[in-house]
């Protein structure tokens, strides 16, 4: 079946290179694919596609999510959907989503100031969030000892939604005892380096 | 996560164990931390001002409870358990004399550190359950699973996405996978030059004339060392120090020494070699 | 980012699977999925769904595919799609992440080492990630044969954002990660209630 086309609008474009993407494509990605049209353009063309799904009541909705733009379908669906996509939803234990809080909040840091902070050996966990690329080895501590130090990836952002990290709530928010500012220099933690 | 049951003394306040403790759902702990905190709150206590004779009385009842029921309790749990204990006896201790001079300094609350871990873990437990209560990809939004087949890019091409931990977890599941005499090999800085190996074979043929190939390599399995003699060996036929022969097809081969032992001598000197 | 959809439309619902199912989807399956909607309105909302991308001239199309209904790009697109494909990071091989690693942590070392450790021939692998630059020949070994010997290059810590090859993590850090913390060896507490 053959559509006639012959010059399709940057609207039309996009959204088709949204469908077939395997993950949120930045502007930055999209302009440089598209190096025929203007950047700005392109911006405009994702806020009306964005905004032409969310008017029509569809069941896809274009997002911003970890830094780019992504078609993903509509929350109240999901009870349909489950019905179709097969495999088990990704579960995350108590265990792996403090883990991760902690490494998004404080990162980069190490095992032993996760350590420190849950109270339990935490390597299991560690290497679980490692596996599911979730976390990420950002290098090694410059500090006696030299240890890895982790950090949050791109899939995180991805799997939970977020555009950034900016978009997780302060820990402030959440509990008015101390005003803890995310993502500042934090208080070392009083951990004893070994030699 | 440490199967520990929730036991009667969180309603009772910490009476005798009684039958009545079985009953109670089995409920689980993150850590030591989590389990104080849920003492905490279950005794409805300011954590600013935890009584710690109170608390480490619950605690230790808890992993008491938890031995009866022989659960195995995690390091961790212990190493609280002592911190609790020393709390305490340093609270229950009079205040010591202020020293001449460094009077001004003032002893700091033995239970601090505690309660800043207390404090700081319960954020992150908090931003814990937020993050799971997000939109999660695959649980409760979906993205588009399919591929369009003419887009599939080739095989093997340009960068890469790939991390550290990959790079460091390849290299652990191959070396899991070899033979550790063999990673030791390569680990070692040492090598085995091929005049040493020349002088070796040659050595052996004076001692016994005639040599099968497959003494060769029983010498040492090591691949490193099989390729050096292996190359030894021919270097040897191309210097026709040695003749290779074989009775019959695909039956043993045997290497004999092919000229004077004078003559060798003169090679293994020598550095004539490639 | 909650999307207050509390009765989503049947026009939502297909338009979501049909977004997410990996294949056409036959009007059987679709009532199979949602059996508390009558087969005709299913097909109805088939249509419906198909006008709707065609006359907004979207860059996506509902198709009628192998006795089944797929969202399909516009063939016009292709040209643009394709563009996606080409600057795209393909994923690395098993056998050029194990090679890379094997370099990484062994340099300098050469061929038969690499392929000893290996089991396997490696020439092709290590001419690729010549190619790529993520590993150089570093000299000749000086052993008899004099074989070439490969290091890891500045591009590959660039890769890994790493300063210098001591930043990798260590085997035994990798090691401790999965391994049970040690049952520490400790007096027996007092574990009994004091009155």
């Amino acid at each position: 079946m053959e559509y006639a086309m012959p010059t399709p609008s940057l609207n039309a474009i996009v959204e088709a290179m949204l469908f077939v993407a395997d993950g949120p494509m930045t502007v930055d990605r999209l302009s440089e694919l598209l190096p025929e049209y203007d950047r700005a353009a392109i911006r405009i063309t994702l806020q009306e596609l964005r905004d032409g799904y969310d008017a029509r009541h569809a069941g896809i909705h274009l997002v911003e999510v970890a830094g780019g733009w992504q078609l993903r379908t509509g929350t109240a669906l999901m009870p349909y959907l489950t019905r179709l996509v097969k495999g088990k939803p990704p579960r995350f234990s108590p265990s792996a989503l403090e883990t991760l809080a902690i490494v998004a909040y404080r990162q980069p840091i190490t095992r032993q100031e996760i350590e420190y902070l849950r109270g339990v050996d935490s390597g299991a966990v560690i290497k679980s969030l490692l596996e599911k690329r979730l976390i990420k080895i950002m290098g090694k501590k410059e500090i006696p000892g030299r240890p890895i130090i982790y950090g949050t990836t791109r899939e995180f952002l991805e799997v939970f939604s977020l555009n950034d990290l900016k978009g997780l709530p302060t820990l402030r928010e959440m509990q008015s005892l101390e005003e803890v500012p995310p993502f500042e220099v934090q208080e070392e933690l009083p951990l004893k380096v070994e030699p | 996560m440490s199967g520990l049951a929730d036991a009667a003394l969180f309603s009772t306040g910490g009476g005798a164990p009684s039958s009545s403790f079985y009953n109670v759902r089995l409920e689980t702990f993150e850590g030591p931390l989590d389990l104080l905190l849920h003492l905490i709150r279950k005794n409805e206590l300011d954590i600013y001002d935890i009584p710690i004779a109170l608390i480490t009385k619950q605690y230790l009842e808890y992993l008491s409870f938890l031995k009866e029921l022989n659960l195995e309790v995690a390091g961790d749990f212990l190493v609280m358990a002592s911190t609790l204990l020393q709390i305490k006896s340093r609270m229950l201790l009079p205040d010591p004399e202020p020293e001449e001079g460094e009077g001004e300094q003032e002893e700091e609350d033995p239970r601090t550190e505690l309660v800043r871990r207390l404090l700081d873990y319960q954020r992150y437990q908090e931003a814990g359950q937020h993050l799971g209560d997000r939109e999660v990809l695959g649980r409760e939004v979906f993205a588009r699973l399919a591929v369009v087949p003419e887009l599939v890019p080739p095989a093997d091409d340009e960068i890469l996405e790939l991390d550290l931990f990959e790079l460091a977890e390849a290299f652990r599941a191959l070396l899991a996978k070899v033979p550790a005499s063999r990673v030791h090999e390569v680990a070692g800085t040492e090598t085995v030059s091929m005049v040493d190996a020349i002088n070796e074979i040659l050595s052996l043929l004076q001692e016994r004339d005639m040599l099968a190939f497959e003494e060769l390599f029983l010498i040492d399995d090591r691949r490193e060392r099989l390729v050096v003699n292996f190359l030894a060996l021919l270097e040897l036929c191309r210097l026709k120090l040695i003749k290779v022969l074989q009775n019959i097809a695909g039956g043993p081969i045997y290497l004999y020494p092919a000229v004077t032992a004078e003559v060798a001598d003169g090679v293994r000197d020598a550095d004539a070699l490639p």
